[in-house]
């Protein structure tokens, strides 16, 4: 009443204009403007010895032109692009082809003939998935039996065209091995963190080990 | 703290029983959860389900209509909010045609205006007396009614980025 | 003492400068415009700056953090809109009609432009010493209801049409608080040229009648369409009110047009109730006004940040209900101290007397809100307490 | 005093419109600024979900109630899987019912941020209470992703638990939550409650009697603003909302300014029951064990949860096959709108947005 309600929403704002604990916007993407205090602090040092130990740098900064890098934090359960697939691990089972709710991941394989004791093992002529369509539910990673489809962790995966997003069997090889951690507690218990640089190898990704024969023998050869 | 209660399913079998002591001839089957009601008696039996002090099913929750081939069953869950009692009715509907028809419950529950609209959008069964029945979720002119089982869809141009 | 930040730039000195080397209707000629093309860069320009500042403000309010990408801290967005908006398609609704369309924004900026032209910036800078300044200040404002209606009518679109038709209610409306507010002040200095109103502003008018500041600022930013008064676009309802179906050049000048409105204003709202470029030496008086127009500018952008809008009805109840009234109280209460305090043989108010009218009006300011919150307020803020409806309950057991 | 006659004017309101929350279409007549006919048009953001589920496993169909409300996409999703769960007699694990409802408590808190802020926003407070808003939505959205991976369409729950148990810095990011929140929201209300401005505008319009509202099949805080007080979290208590200790709000005479005022209530109750939640969540497995293809058994199911729109429901026909025969969803947004015509005549075009902003409808559910 009088006006009180409307005063008390100017202190809000005003609030909100002050405090810079409560800025919105705190990362930029892909880099954010940086001024000298900033640039000081990032490289320890007081603000004047920063400007005369690279006074161009400092200039720029002064003037409110000098960016850094800058990259939203992300979980490592994120779950993004490009699928880290691992070939080693991967049977053809094409459980992920059939859980899609989508259909878009193609699997065609034939009988090699190899390790026929241990069932045929089959070669994939073809795994690619239309990442034009995928809406990155994660239910074909749960469904992989041998955790050889995990989700990726970027989300820097913009094409042109449609086409560029089917992402098939020899782009999956090539991606860096980064898979989240989503649906996969093997890899979170690791402490594996896929924003980081590291790449995960094959033989690391599963929830158990290949059995050693001893393994197999009580399991299988006993019954 | 006040002591939780569940809302209490009403046994169909009872009020069954109870809607044809009221409205005789109305009730064709009943059994633990479900009443089936005439088609002809719907306006009727709900109009009784609403006013009547005993079951005071003031509140619609909702109309949904299921095509099993032979027949359209349409399925109303009604509430009590004074009682925290509900009950399912449902009526049948034979036929395949467009003229497929049942009685409009927009007098009884102005709840029911939208969802009519929406049943008779996708599932094709006409409401009579409905005050403004027309397309709700598709255009005026959209052949068919997709929800049916027999709705083959149109033909549908989907372009393949893989080759 | 007063340091020229860009010498003497009045009119007649700059005549005077040129008529010794050509004859004395061509030296008019040119000193005009020479004057007019550099005030209407500078205003221009400043607009520009304005609206980054404006940009980059709201943008904080909003814990955001504003254009920041182009030039340094973001400074050539303004540049960057401009150049965006010249090389759009300029589209002209096919039933529009087209003479009326086009002229339109031409008519907004022109008669937002031309109350720059009377403004005294510092003591020997300014263009035309008008001595009936504050009444064409007044005039020359009432144009842009005109400009309004022309571009919504013009546009043959609905939404453009509803915007004029709320802008030119409400722009009538709001003239008459507007120009009471004013009146106040020239009450009290006894002239409608705005150089007298800024030479006897011993204290700040704002101080002396904080009831005519009130009415004017608000009466003002409804001129200005600016929250909470902005029905006239009304973006939430409207789309864009009146220049919804301009594009391109057009929607940039009305753009330009629409934000050197709060330019103005603060510059008007400066020379009439904050002393103009009045200050404490040695800083020049130019530097007086420019942070004086800042003050102002960040107050409306502080209140635009924070209020929703009012309706168009509550919008026209409050100019005729509120302000009308409050700026005839203060009408009334700045004459009758003047007959009071005035000296009786020279006319003339001393600073003291100032103080004590000053001393006056804030406390027939407080009782007027207070009053007339107490009798117009009909509505009850206080929230009725919840009762349980009969309808339902949710913990019976069924029978 | 004869009247001046005017000529009633129609308008488009929408599909593009910046106050239609999405693509909404309000066919709207207007005698000078007052409405004297209203009529919806829906449909554009129509995609046919219950079409589609009957092509789909039960699974693959929770990733379609993300795409409903999307808004509040961990409600849609424990709407669907508890229907399932009912349908196939499916045990939940006591530790995933906990944190289904954290997770769906925290939804509701992030839903009413965003009606409270785009109602703000329709009123014409140039988008500042609805920055802030959506600043501290951001945090619900961190703490999903946590939990799952996704910020807006989740997917996180699966019939007979959740898909995945939260991972260890979940709980400190939800302590620190839940300190700060409560701070934010009397920020928000310092903001808005007591503004005049808001009050003037809000206040005894667009009101909605209760009678009408239960006739009408409304739900959801548009019920309760009305004094109705009906929740189903109390009247009919799914997951472990029995055990725990909340107070419903309601609202004094079902205008505007009450629908806001009860959500507002409603973020503060769901605090309430986050921090009982994390006090004594147990500890033990979060998903049972099911196949990957659900059979249930014949027959067919009702199942409804307090969404942050309302009663959103799923009715569930199986067949005994993989699919559903009939996937029917009562959704909130699409029913509320039923009153939208009365509540609208007679009031002036910013009543309208203003009206229409407070039943805060999304546009994917009310055309699914």
């Amino acid at each position: 009443m009088y006006g009180v309600g409307l005063a008390k929403g100017l202190g809000v704002t005003m609030k909100n204009l002050i405090k810079p604990d409560r800025m919105f916007t705190v990362h930029q993407y892909p880099d954010r403007k940086i001024g000298l205090l900033g640039l000081a602090k990032m490289s320890n040092r007081n603000p004047v010895s920063y400007l005369l130990a690279q006074p161009k740098m400092a200039v720029k900064a002064l003037a409110g032109l000098a960016s850094v890098e800058d990259r939203m934090p992300q979980h490592s359960r994120f779950r993004g692009e490009e699928f880290s697939w691992y070939e080693e691990r991967c049977t053809g089972c094409a459980s992920c082809a059939k859980y899609c709710p989508l259909g878009i991941i193609r699997i065609v394989t034939h009988p090699s003939g190899q390790m026929m004791q241990e069932g045929d093992k089959y070669i994939l002529d073809v795994f690619d998935i239309d990442m034009g369509r995928c809406m990155f539910c994660g239910l074909c990673v749960e469904a992989c039996p041998y955790d050889a489809l995990h989700m990726g962790s970027g989300f820097e995966e913009g094409k042109y065209s449609r086409k560029d997003l089917v992402i098939d069997k020899q782009r999956l090889n090539e991606s860096p091995k980064r898979p989240s951690t989503w649906f996969r507690p093997q890899i979170e218990n690791k402490g594996f963190d896929p924003q980081s640089d590291s790449v995960l190898k094959w033989s690391e990704a599963g929830r158990h080990e290949k059995p050693d024969v001893a393994h197999q023998e009580e399991k299988w050869v006993k019954r | 703290m006040i002591a939780n209660s569940m809302t209490k399913v009403l046994s169909g079998i009872e009020m069954g029983n109870m809607i044809s002591d009221a409205i005789p001839g109305s009730v064709l089957d009943s059994n633990e959860t479900d009443v089936w009601i005439g088609k002809d008696d719907l306006l009727r039996v709900s109009r009784y389900l609403r006013d009547e002090k005993q079951t005071d099913f003031s509140f619609l929750t909702s109309i949904t209509a299921i095509d099993y081939i032979e027949y359209f069953e349409l399925v109303y869950h009604l509430l009590s909010m004074r009682r925290n009692s509900s009950l399912i009715i449902k009526s049948r509907c034979y036929g395949r045609d467009e003229e497929l028809s049942m009685p409009s419950l927009v007098e009884v529950w102005k709840g029911a205006d939208y969802q009519e609209r929406e049943v008779w959008d996708l599932m094709g069964i006409r409401f009579v007396d409905h005050p403004n029945l027309k397309r709700i979720l598709l255009w005026e002119g959209f052949d068919g009614h997709p929800l049916r089982k027999d709705y083959l869809g149109q033909d549908e141009v989907t372009e393949d980025y893989r080759e | 003492m007063e340091i020229p930040l860009i010498g003497s730039l009045d009119f007649l000195s700059v005549q005077s400068l040129i008529s010794s080397f050509f004859p004395d209707w061509m030296a008019y000629l040119i000193a005009g415009v020479l004057l007019s093309f550099m005030v209407i860069n500078a205003m221009v320009i400043s607009t520009a700056l304005y609206t980054w500042f404006e940009r980059r403000v709201i943008g904080r309010f909003h814990s955001r953090l504003g254009p920041n990408r182009w030039g340094p801290f973001g400074l050539f967005q303004p540049l960057a809109d401009v150049v965006k908006l010249m090389t759009k398609e300029d589209t002209v609704p096919e039933s529009a009609d087209r003479m009326v369309f086009n002229v339109a924004p031409v008519i907004l900026l022109t008669s937002t432009l031309l109350v720059v032209s009377v403004i005294p910036f510092g003591d020997n800078t300014f263009l035309g010493r008008l001595n009936v300044g504050a009444i064409f200040i007044i005039g020359i404002t009432s144009v842009n209801t005109i400009a309004i209606l022309a571009a919504g009518w013009a546009s043959r679109n609905k939404y453009a049409m509803l915007g004029a038709m709320r802008g030119v209610a409400m722009l009538v409306s709001y003239e008459v608080p507007m120009a009471l507010g004013i009146t106040g002040v020239v009450l009290m200095v006894g002239s409608l040229s705005l150089y007298d109103i800024v030479l006897l502003q011993e204290i700040p008018f704002w101080i002396v009648q904080p009831m005519g500041f009130l009415v004017f600022m608000a009466a003002a930013s409804a001129e200005m369409s600016r929250t909470p008064f902005d029905q006239i676009e009304a973006e939430s309802e409207l789309g864009a009110g009146y220049h919804t179906e301009y594009s391109g050049m057009k929607f940039a000048i009305f753009q330009l047009a629409e934000f050197m409105a709060p330019v103005v204003t603060a510059i008007v709202a400066t020379v009439l109730f904050f002393g103009g470029d009045r200050g404490w030496d040695p800083v020049p008086g130019q530097i007086w006004f420019i942070s004086k127009v800042f003050l102002i500018i960040f107050l409306l952008l502080w209140v635009r940040a924070t209020w929703p809008r009012l309706r168009i009805d509550q919008i026209m109840a409050f100019a005729w209900k509120g302000l009308f009234l409050m700026s005839l109280i203060n009408i009334f209460a700045v004459s009758l101290e003047i007959i009071l305090l005035q000296d009786p043989v020279t006319g003339l108010l001393e600073p003291n007397d100032l103080w004590v009218m000053s001393a006056i009006n804030w406390v027939i300011t407080i009782a007027t809100i207070a009053c007339m919150v107490k009798i117009f307020g009909k509505r009850k803020w206080d929230r009725p307490m919840p009762k349980k409806s009969p309808l339902a309950n949710m913990y019976a057991e069924g029978d | 005093m004869s009247e001046i006659r005017t000529e009633p004017v129609t308008i488009n309101l929408g599909p593009q419109h910046p106050s239609t929350h999405g693509v909404f279409r309000l066919r709207v007549t207007f005698d000078g600024e007052v409405v004297v006919d209203a009529e919806p048009v829906l449909g554009y953001l129509h995609r046919g979900s219950e079409k589609l589920a009957e092509g789909r496993t039960y699974v693959q169909c929770v990733t379609l109630t993300d795409r409903m409300d999307y808004l509040a996409s961990m409600s849609n999703n424990l709407a669907y899987v508890s229907a399932i769960e009912k349908l196939a007699h499916i045990e939940v694990p006591e530790r995933a019912q906990y944190i289904r409802v954290i997770s769906v408590e925290l939804q509701r808190i992030a839903s009413h941020l965003m009606a409270t802020g785009f109602l703000l926003n329709d009123l014409g407070a140039l988008a500042t209470p609805l920055m802030y808003c959506f600043r501290e939505r951001e945090r619900i959205l961190d703490l999903f992703e946590m939990l799952c991976g996704a910020r807006i369409t989740l997917s996180y729950m699966r019939p007979g638990g959740v898909f995945q148990d939260a991972p260890e810095d979940f709980w400190p990011a939800l302590d620190t939550f839940l300190r700060d929140m409560p701070g934010y929201i009397d920020e928000l209300e310092g903001l808005i409650t007591g503004n005049e401005i808001v009050l003037t505008r809000t206040r005894d319009v667009g009101i909605l009697t209760d009678e009408m509202a239960i006739n009408s099949s409304i739900t959801g805080p548009m019920l309760r603003a009305t004094g109705v007080e009906w929740d189903l979290r109390r009247a009919n208590p799914y997951e472990i909302y029995e055990s725990l200790d909340f107070d419903v709000p309601i609202g004094a005479i079902g205008d505007t300014f009450d629908r806001y005022l009860v959500r507002v209530q409603e973020m503060r109750e769901s605090l309430r029951i986050i921090k009982q939640c994390v006090q004594r969540i147990p500890n033990g497995s979060v998903r049972t064990e099911t196949p990957y293809f659900i059979r249930p058994p014949l027959g067919d199911v009702y199942s409804a949860i307090e969404s942050p729109k309302g009663e959103l429901g799923f009715y569930v026909v199986s067949d005994g096959g993989i699919s559903p025969y009939r996937w029917h969803v009562r959704a909130p947004s699409f029913i509320n709108l039923t009153v939208l015509r009365d509540m609208l005549i007679g009031w002036k075009m910013s009543d309208l947005i203003v009206i229409f902003g407070s039943i805060d409808i999304v546009l994917g559910e009310v055309d699914r």
